[in-house]
């Protein structure tokens, strides 16, 4: 069990309805803990375009997180 | 070469002179505005949300492929973030160079790869009243405000 | 749409307002200075003859072949002539569309036609007192002044 | 016989020593009225690239001209 804080933005933080939370997690990889988080609140949802970063940086939906890590979850951007 | 995100009107002057070197015969500026239309629909205002420390350092780091692709002698971008009003530039990029070809190719590549990796998300008023996160697919409407 | 000759330096500041629009969501911009070396020599300063009349009739036919071509909403172009220092804007070509693929073909097409077909000559004076126009490869070179 | 006004601009005018000048040619086209004149100024020749005007229109060096018209020769441009 790892406690980390997750930071939601644009219309993930409109989805989740926080903008913020510390959460406690059983999951191993990014991926895994954002749909943990997409059961806890029902308008989140998966997005292909999708980004991650784990204490100020960029990471794979792959990577795994420490314990008192920082995620960050990013809905696709604007683009064109 | 400088990345950065501002919260008032962007300068062009300024930033022009940050761009005068002596050795470039070309530059090349892209400004990006909000626009009064989009798919259809009216707009009446922007809004941009900007994850700001790792705007700047993908932004960055952009530049820094573009100056290893090019030989770009200048590179500078500036990213708006809150609300904008119709006309507003919300995006400049420069690029300077000995020649021409190459500040073309890499202001090009300099605003594509921003609009593609930088953490920054567009919300689109509209004149009926409702408000849209673009590109969002699947992530539903916020409506109002 | 316009196309001009300047003897003064060009004002930047009241060409960009001239592209204002709501409907265009980009604007490229390209400036040509006067650069300090060619194909390997000191520039001290450029100078440009310009035949104006055929210049202003052929750059506006320019301008209407890229409103042809791509959907350009707003478009301008001034040339300087007479005598430029270093690092002076010796060109501007500014074009403003809806999207961002049009606005930089457009301009990279008004630059490159300029160049080519407008009747305008550079003559590049070096730091070792030399002249030479630039480009005419069987006109010998003018030496002094 | 037809009299014309030639201009020279930029190298062409350093080459024939004039910037402008009336004569009188037997020439047909622009192009031979071109020859014509790089035979009295010995440093004027012929450019691949070179334009030719005809009462500020671009014209084709195979093009006649009239008694009266004024020529303009064009030597290459900067281009890059």
């Amino acid at each position: 069990m790892k406690t980390v804080c997750i930071r939601y933005f644009a219309a993930f933080r409109d989805a989740a309805g926080v903008s913020e939370e510390t959460v406690n997690s059983n999951a191993t990889t990014l991926s895994a803990l954002f749909r943990e988080r997409a059961g806890a609140h029902t308008a989140l949802h998966e997005e292909t375009a999708a980004k991650v970063a784990l204490n100020d940086v960029l990471a794979d939906w792959s990577d795994t997180f420490e314990n008192g890590d920082e995620v960050l979850f990013f809905p696709p951007v604007a683009g064109g | 070469m400088s990345f950065s995100i501002a919260a008032e009107p962007i300068d062009l002057s300024s930033l022009s002179m940050a761009m005068e070197d002596p050795a470039c015969g070309a530059a090349v500026w892209f400004e990006g505005r909000v626009r009064n239309h989009n798919e259809g629909r009216a707009v009446l205002r922007l809004e941009y949300e900007v994850y700001t420390p790792i705007a700047i350092s993908e932004g960055l780091r952009i530049i820094e492929e573009a100056r290893q692709r090019w030989a770009v002698r200048r590179a500078v971008a500036v990213h708006r973030e809150g609300l904008l009003a119709l006309g507003e530039v919300a995006v400049v990029v420069g690029v300077a160079s000995a020649h021409r070809d190459e500040a073309f190719q890499a202001a090009r590549y300099l605003i594509d790869e921003a609009k593609a990796r930088l953490p920054i998300w567009k919300r689109e008023h509209y004149v009926d009243g409702e408000a849209t996160w673009v590109n969002c697919q699947r992530c539903g409407h916020a409506r109002g405000g």
